[in-house]
């Protein structure tokens, strides 16, 4: 791939990290958090993998790994990570770009789901996907 | 007041028959029946001339400074003449066993300009009682609340009972924390208005030098104010701020509020307002009390780690 | 008046090109005291400080201002010449018409103004100097080192081989420190106790070597050529003259009791040595162990030894050395287990740290050098090992760098292969960092043939399945999360500073870092001096290091001493407090605010007063403004100077000064 | 010891046997849990990106209306706690986003209060050694595995809830009815969350309990309505139930087991632990 | 105020820290306004609060008392006895009627060039503004 300065300066990606808060440069790749987090076992793209694209200013191939909507914000990379990035936050960032420009459609739950599930999931499924 | 009176003579006239002190500081008779003045028995005889009345308006610690380099020193001391002698004990330039105590609790000395100025006529005697002054006069006996009575020093007291003396004459009552709230009436004046009011003061300043000689931690060899690359002779302006800031600032965190200075002061010059400014401050920013008690270590001879900046709140009225 | 001249440099165009130099000196001739003024492009050149010498002779001069660059480049050069043409060097005063002036405006006008400025202030204050005269302080010839581990024992060596007596303290009971834990050291895999033991025999027989071992340092007064420093020498409860190390008593006692040094994997008895080769070969009780401390019974140590050397009433003693010079070499610590709950490091028993792994290496450790897990006994097939445990972490507060775990654990990889030929050794690392002769070579052995697989990623979790220990990681250079089932967990913890180093820095009056390292007084050019002077450091107190590292400091540091130790006497700064006694009111307002307890009392005439001790006042000033009647006055910075700077730096240019 | 209660929108519909095993067990403990008037749904999840203040305006309003009344707040669901109380530190510490929210509800409020969670109370408030004294039947035998989750104990340095990665306060309050915390690995491994509602074969959930069942766990107890859905669905036999449910339980009240697949009475009944129906 | 009138500041710096900070702003070529000279002293513990008067009673215009950041003293607390010193006498002063803007009290270390060309600069605005002292001294 090619590197340039435009790319990784883009306004794209400065908006993710504005609405994260986060700087990725802070993030030396140490892989903790991909190590500890529950949901890596489905996910094309590792969550060190998904900050090094952002790294290298791949905002696109980021804002398209299914990492980002298999993330539960569980916190257990922020709680560990020793550079002290919030990736959770990084992950909403990226969900939140991606929703406010094309349409998602909402997650089709089953109906059997939708009537046995408790509010808390379903209202935090649509707010995920949803805001 | 007077039994205590007796009982100060009696012990003034034992000391000295024994030996036990060359010369006995209290007060005796002014030219006026209400201004008695220091009072020096050497002998003891002279003992019995001491008086203790409610116009013994002067600190009597000052004096002991000279005194004691020729010997044993006893003296009458009320709850500020203690501080005065805590202070020149801590600054090493007395020693406690050069020193016979008799301590009194003390609620007020009687102004006498201010009462004859209260009662309308000459004031004989007074007797102070809680919240009023009862004044005797030639023609009736009345009393008036305090503030129109007592010495400026004595209104805003916090110590009455000396802490430090050998035998106590009355019981003793506990000391308090020092009101001030004139402070912020300054502070709270406008900058330009406040350098006004301090150029005003300072403009009246003799350079006498009265409040130097009658304060106890003013208690140097030889003030560095007297060396010229410091301070001139003139008293033109820049030399009064000078004198007056450096006075105040070197008596930071070692002033006990005996209020000497304000009283000995011919021009009438506030000096407790610029003390009191430094008290005020040392108890916001570091929990000095005020006034600080002589112990072992002056507050601006230590710090604490984690002292604040008191230097970020600026502007007005701080 | 004193006669003063002033040279006013060009510096090339670096002065010239913003400050008028020939109206700046034409100014100065102006000023009152000046009998000379010159202007030269290199002052600080071999003609131009010739200028200056030639200035002093011919014209009688009493002082000199030369304005140029900042005093900390050529205040010394100044000085020197004047002094060689035999005007006192402290009259030489630097105005700083470059740094502060030249280099940082642009408007000609402007910092010419500025700069005769300056030189007036600097005319002021030589105005007032008197002459100096450097000290002269003693120095004894002694030194103490303070550690007795690899760093302790080189310095001590290296400056009792100078032919200087040397005073080793060691908290320990025996000289080894970190050192002798380990078994094997990189690259060269030769054994740490058989270059360490032999040193440690030479340092305790050698004549100029005093070892005081169990024993700590407790005060530390004084100043460089003439420290005062207590040592107190812990209760060892064993008579170490008598005793003649047969270690019956050890071999009897009873008691067993978790060994530190053993990483409580093995055991030691509440008698006894911490090693079988320890230097000096004396047992020292356990008192928090011992059961006749706790219960007043046994005493079977008492009842074997052949010459009575045990006796309970031993008490501390300390004892009070005078030195000239003083060594750091205190070494440094392993994590505290607690810190890494996600590993269940000091939970699991199989989750042991890397100097841990080093007992079990070692022949004379808990297992006699055969890997073994502390939970079963079993010899493990799979070992992990996780690198950065607390280093590199500045979420924990501690992002350093710990430098030598990446060889030590290249160094176990490899010794467990030999051990077990058919283990397999898995190693989480960020980045292998070998960059010492011969270490990086050492590392691809241990991968080329030790076979060891290098895993590129972070451990998030350890925890328990069946009987083996579950690795969760990453490998980030293929993008998947990894699993180990591993019998046994090594963790390469970081290095930190001893639990107790802040105590004897603040008795050393050395600067720690935020961490607890001792700060050097330059890491490029003077990394084994701090900025006490007198007292020099080696080894990881100051950071981590490795052995080769620790040991050529140790002998930079000895080099140090000797330096020191080499002169006549030493040459102090002049520029200290002086009490004018006959100002002084004895009321010690000074005291409170010296940073080094120079101030003490004097009796004169029928009064006590305060005097300073030249050697230990370092010229800060505190005491000059707590001084109320200006009784107290700093060399070189008096208040007549300094107000007659303060004048002459507010004047309108033109009015004489 | 009074506090306005926030149950949250689960605790009134599918995790009812939630709702009512506290306020029992609260009335038991003589606790006054004071049902917080006209609360919203908290959010469910406390928004990530910076621009969603608009997100907690109710949590704010909730905190402010509590506040209006004066007294803290108490909560159940893992999730309601984690929105409440990183609500509260945001307005506590963020003067822009504090004065925003203030403006747009016209509530007064800077972060006065605190957020207690029930377990919080327990171990503060009435202390685990005055629980065990109030318990009437004791729980012996039972082995239960006690599941964290994240949202109570992450992120540590705001929810402050227990140690993140050796949490004990569930143990205690198992050791406290009687009965027997089991240990395994998992406690405080995510269980997957609304992701599993959509991602069926996700593992966090199985892992979970399959970690429980081999460390001997005969029920797994949880303080999250969705943690308790997830687990039910990933295990045939071994139940999962709330806290609240087996305190209620041990004070001697009803356990609201009813419903539940897989159901835990059986092994209640055969440890002689249930109410004898009369 | 007229606009080429340029006020006067004298800077007490602590040549450990705050000195061989200006001198770092020498060798970095930044730029700052001619208006400080500075005075050095071994130490910001060495400050007498009444150079500071006699500064302002000579025409200085404003005054920078500068040294190392607490915990960096090479004298180890000579910087925390001027904290409390300062703390008090820059109340004092605008007590006395100075304004605030006059005295500037900062910690400034060797590594810092751009923080002492920063307070400076921003000494400089804040007088300009202010205008020549006339405080405390004789009415020229």
């Amino acid at each position: 791939m090619r590197l340039t300065r435009s790319q990784l300066r883009s306004e794209l990606l400065a908006r993710v990290e504005e609405i994260g808060g986060e700087a990725v440069a802070h993030c030396y790749q140490c892989g903790n958090c991909s190590a500890g987090c529950p949901l890596a076992g489905e996910m094309n793209v590792l969550p060190h993998r998904v900050v090094r694209l952002l790294q290298l200013g791949q905002v696109e191939s980021a804002l398209s790994a299914n990492a980002i909507w298999l993330c539960a914000a569980c916190q257990a990379c922020a709680a560990r990570c020793p550079r002290g990035v919030d990736l959770s936050r990084i992950m909403e960032a990226l969900r939140v770009v991606q929703l406010r420009r094309s349409t998602i459609e909402p997650p089709g739950l089953t109906p059997d789901t939708l009537a046995r599930a408790p509010q808390q999931a379903i209202v935090s499924l649509y707010r995920k996907y949803g805001s | 007041m007077s039994d205590i009176q007796a009982r100060l003579r009696e012990i003034a006239r034992r000391l000295l028959t024994e030996g036990h002190v060359r010369v006995f500081i209290g007060f005796g008779p002014g030219f006026e029946a209400n201004r008695p003045v220091p009072f020096f028995a050497a002998d003891p005889d002279a003992a019995d001339r001491l008086l203790l009345d409610e116009f013994c308006a002067a600190g009597l610690a000052r004096y002991v400074l000279e005194e004691v380099r020729e010997g044993p020193v006893g003296l009458v001391a009320r709850g500020c003449d203690g501080l005065g002698l805590e202070r020149l004990l801590a600054d090493h330039r007395v020693a406690r066993e050069q020193l016979y105590v008799v301590g009194v609790s003390c609620r007020g000395v009687v102004d006498p300009d201010r009462a004859c100025a209260a009662a309308g006529e000459e004031v004989r005697a007074a007797r102070v009682n809680g919240e009023t002054v009862t004044l005797i006069t030639p023609t009736a006996e009345r009393s008036f609340p305090r503030s129109a009575c007592l010495l400026d020093k004595c209104l805003r007291c916090q110590d009455p009972t000396p802490r430090i003396a050998d035998v106590l004459l009355g019981e003793a009552i506990p000391p308090g924390e020092r009101d001030l709230a004139h402070v912020d009436a300054v502070e709270r004046m406008p900058s330009d208005e406040r350098y006004r009011f301090w150029a005003r003061q300072f403009e009246r300043c003799l350079r006498c030098l009265a409040c130097r000689q009658v304060c106890p931690a003013c208690n140097c060899v030889s003030c560095s104010l007297d060396r010229p690359e410091w301070l001139e002779r003139g008293t033109g302006l820049a030399e009064q701020f000078m004198f007056h800031f450096t006075r105040a600032y070197h008596v930071a965190g070692r002033c006990v509020a005996c209020g000497e200075c304000e009283r000995a002061c011919p021009a009438g010059i506030p000096l407790g307002l610029l003390n009191d400014k430094f008290m005020k401050d040392l108890r916001d920013l570091f929990g000095v009390a005020a006034p600080h008690r002589p112990g072992d270590v002056e507050p601006l001879g230590k710090f604490c780690p984690d002292d604040p900046e008191g230097w970020h709140e600026g502007g007005e009225g701080t | 008046m004193p006669r003063i001249g002033v040279v006013v440099c060009w510096c090339g165009h670096n002065i010239a090109g913003t400050v008028d130099v020939t109206q700046v000196t034409a100014a100065a001739a102006a000023m009152p005291g000046v009998v000379y003024a010159e202007d030269y492009k290199y002052v600080c050149s071999e003609p131009g400080q010739d200028l200056i010498r030639r200035a002093i002779a011919d014209k009688r001069l009493d002082a000199v201002v030369v304005a140029a660059c900042s005093p900390s480049m050529h205040e010394a050069t100044f000085r020197q010449a004047a002094a060689a043409a035999g005007l006192n060097p402290y009259r030489v005063e630097i105005a700083n018409v470059r740094e502060q002036c030249s280099w940082v405006h642009r408007d000609r006008e402007e910092a010419t103004v500025k700069a005769v400025a300056l030189v007036q202030a600097m005319v002021a204050k030589a105005r007032r100097e008197e002459p100096l005269e450097a000290l002269r302080l003693p120095v004894t010839r002694r030194a103490l080192v303070i550690g007795g581990g690899i760093a302790g024992m080189q310095a001590a060596m290296d400056i009792a081989d100078a032919g200087y007596q040397v005073l080793l303290v060691e908290r320990e009971p025996n000289l080894g420190g970190r050192m002798a834990q380990l078994s094997e050291t990189f690259p060269t895999l030769d054994c740490a106790s058989c270059i360490l033991t032999p040193r440690t025999a030479e340092v305790a027989r050698h004549p100029r070597i005093e070892l005081l071992t169990y024993s700590e340092v407790r005060e530390v007064a004084g100043y460089v050529g003439d420290f005062r420093v207590r040592i107190a020498r812990k209760p060892a409860y064993v008579d170490w003259d008598r005793c003649i190390g047969c270690m019956l008593c050890q071999e009897k006692c009873p008691r067993k009791v978790p060994s530190p040094f053993e990483r409580d994997m093995g055991f030691k008895k509440a008698i006894g040595v911490n090693f079988p080769q320890a230097v000096p070969n004396r047992p020292v009780i356990d008192r928090e162990h011992c059961t006749y401390f706790e219960k007043g019974k046994c005493q079977v140590c008492v009842r074997v030894c052949p010459v009575e050397a045990v006796d309970f009433e031993q008490r501390e003693t300390v004892r009070e050395e005078a030195v000239g010079a003083i060594v750091v070499a205190t070494g440094f610590d392993v994590l505290a287990p607690a810190e890494f709950g996600e590993y269940g490091y000091g939970r699991y028993p199989d989750v042991i740290d890397s100097l841990a792994f080093e007992r079990l290496n070692s022949s004379s450790g808990p297992t006699g050098g055969v890997i073994r897990r502390p939970s079963d006994g079993r010899v493990p097939r799979e070992v992990v090992f996780i690198q950065c445990v607390g280093s590199r972490d500045p979420d924990r507060g501690r992002g350093y760098c710990s430098k030598i775990c990446c060889m030590y654990t290249a160094k176990h990889a490899m010794l467990y292969r030999h051990k077990v030929p058919d283990g397999q050794a898995y190693v989480f690392y960020m980045d292998v960092r070998a960059g010492g002769k011969g270490y990086e070579e050492f590392v691809q052995r241990t991968v080329e043939q030790a076979g060891a697989l290098y895993l590129r990623g972070r451990v998030a979790r350890v925890y328990p399945e069946g009987d083996r220990m579950l690795v969760r990681g990453v490998d980030t250079l293929s993008g998947q999360t990894v699993e180990v089932a591993a019998d046994l967990v090594v963790l390469a913890t970081a290095a930190v500073p001893r639990g107790d180093a802040r105590e004897l820095a603040q008795l050393l009056k050395v600067g720690t870092d935020a961490h607890g390292f001792y700060n050097e007084a330059h890491p490029k050019l003077r990394p084994v001096e701090t900025m006490t002077r007198g007292i020099f450091l080696a080894g990881a107190v100051q950071a981590p290091r490795d052995i080769s590292e620790t040991v050529a400091q140790a002998s930079g540091a000895a080099s140090k001493v000797l330096a020191l130790f080499s002169q006549e006497e030493l040459v102090a700064d002049p520029l200290v407090a002086v009490v004018d006694e006959t100002r002084c009111a004895g009321c010690f307002l000074c005291r409170p605010v010296c940073p080094y307890q120079a101030i003490s009392t004097r009796v004169a005439g029928n009064r006590e007063v305060a005097t300073v001790n030249p050697g230990l006042c370092q010229g800060c000033g505190a005491c000059a403004v707590a001084c109320r009647s200006g009784a107290m006055a700093l060399k070189g910075f008096t208040d007549e100077q300094i107000l007659a700077e303060v004048e002459a730096l507010c004047l309108r240019t033109g009015s004489p000064g | 010891m009074e506090y306005r209660y926030f149950p949250g929108c689960t605790l009134h519909e599918q995790a009812r046997n939630f709702d009512i095993t506290a306020r029992e067990s609260a009335r038991e403990l003589d606790i006054a849990l004071v049902e917080l008037d006209n609360w919203q749904c908290c959010g469910a999840v406390f928004p990530l990106a910076t621009d969603a203040l608009i997100n907690l305006v109710s949590p704010y309003r909730a905190l402010a209306s509590a506040h209006a009344a004066g007294f803290d707040l108490v909560t159940l669901c893992s999730g309601c706690l984690n929105v409440l109380r990183r609500t509260n530190r945001l307005v506590a510490t963020d003067r822009e986003a504090r004065e925003k929210l203030r403006d747009f509800v016209e509530m007064d409020y800077a972060g006065e209060r605190r957020v207690y969670h029930l377990l919080e109370v327990l171990r503060r408030e009435v202390t685990f050694e005055t629980l065990r004294s109030r318990v009437k039947r004791r729980l012996t035998g039972l082995h239960v595995a006690p599941y964290y989750g994240c949202l109570l104990l992450r992120p540590p340095e705001e929810m402050e809830f227990d140690d993140v990665e050796a949490p004990t306060v569930m143990e205690d309050f198992l050791r406290a009815l009687g009965a027997e915390p089991v240990d395994y690995p998992f406690r405080t491994e995510c269980c997957g969350a609304y992701v599993a509602l959509r991602e069926a074969k996700t593992q966090a959930a199985a892992q979970v309990v399959r970690s429980a069942a081999a460390a001997g766990a005969e029920l797994v107890v949880s303080s999250c309505p969705a943690c308790n859905y997830n687990l039910e669905r990933v295990h045939p036999t071994l139940p999962v139930v709330y806290f609240t449910q087996l305190l209620a339980l041990a004070l001697g009240r009803d356990g609201a087991f009813a419903g539940q697949v897989p159901d835990p009475t059986p092994l209640l009944r055969g440890k002689s632990l249930l109410p004898e129906v009369s | 105020m007229s606009s080429d009138w340029q006020p006067r500041i004298v800077g007490f710096a602590c040549r450990w820290c705050t000195y061989a900070g200006a001198d770092l702003a020498g060798t970095s070529r930044l730029e700052y306004p001619a208006t400080v000279r500075l005075v050095r002293v071994p130490c910001s513990g060495r400050v007498n609060p009444s150079f500071v008067l006699r500064a302002f009673q000579r025409g200085a215009d404003g005054v920078l008392v500068a040294g190392c950041h607490p915990g960096d003293c090479h004298y180890t607390s000579g910087n925390l006895f001027t904290r409390r010193r300062f703390s008090l006498v820059k109340r004092f002063l605008e007590y006395l009627g100075l304004e605030p803007e006059r005295l500037r009290v900062e910690w400034i270390s060797a590594a810092e060039g751009q923080r002492f060309a920063q307070v400076i600069r921003e000494m400089t605005d804040d007088l300009c503004r202010l205008g020549p002292n006339r405080k405390m001294r004789e009415e020229p």
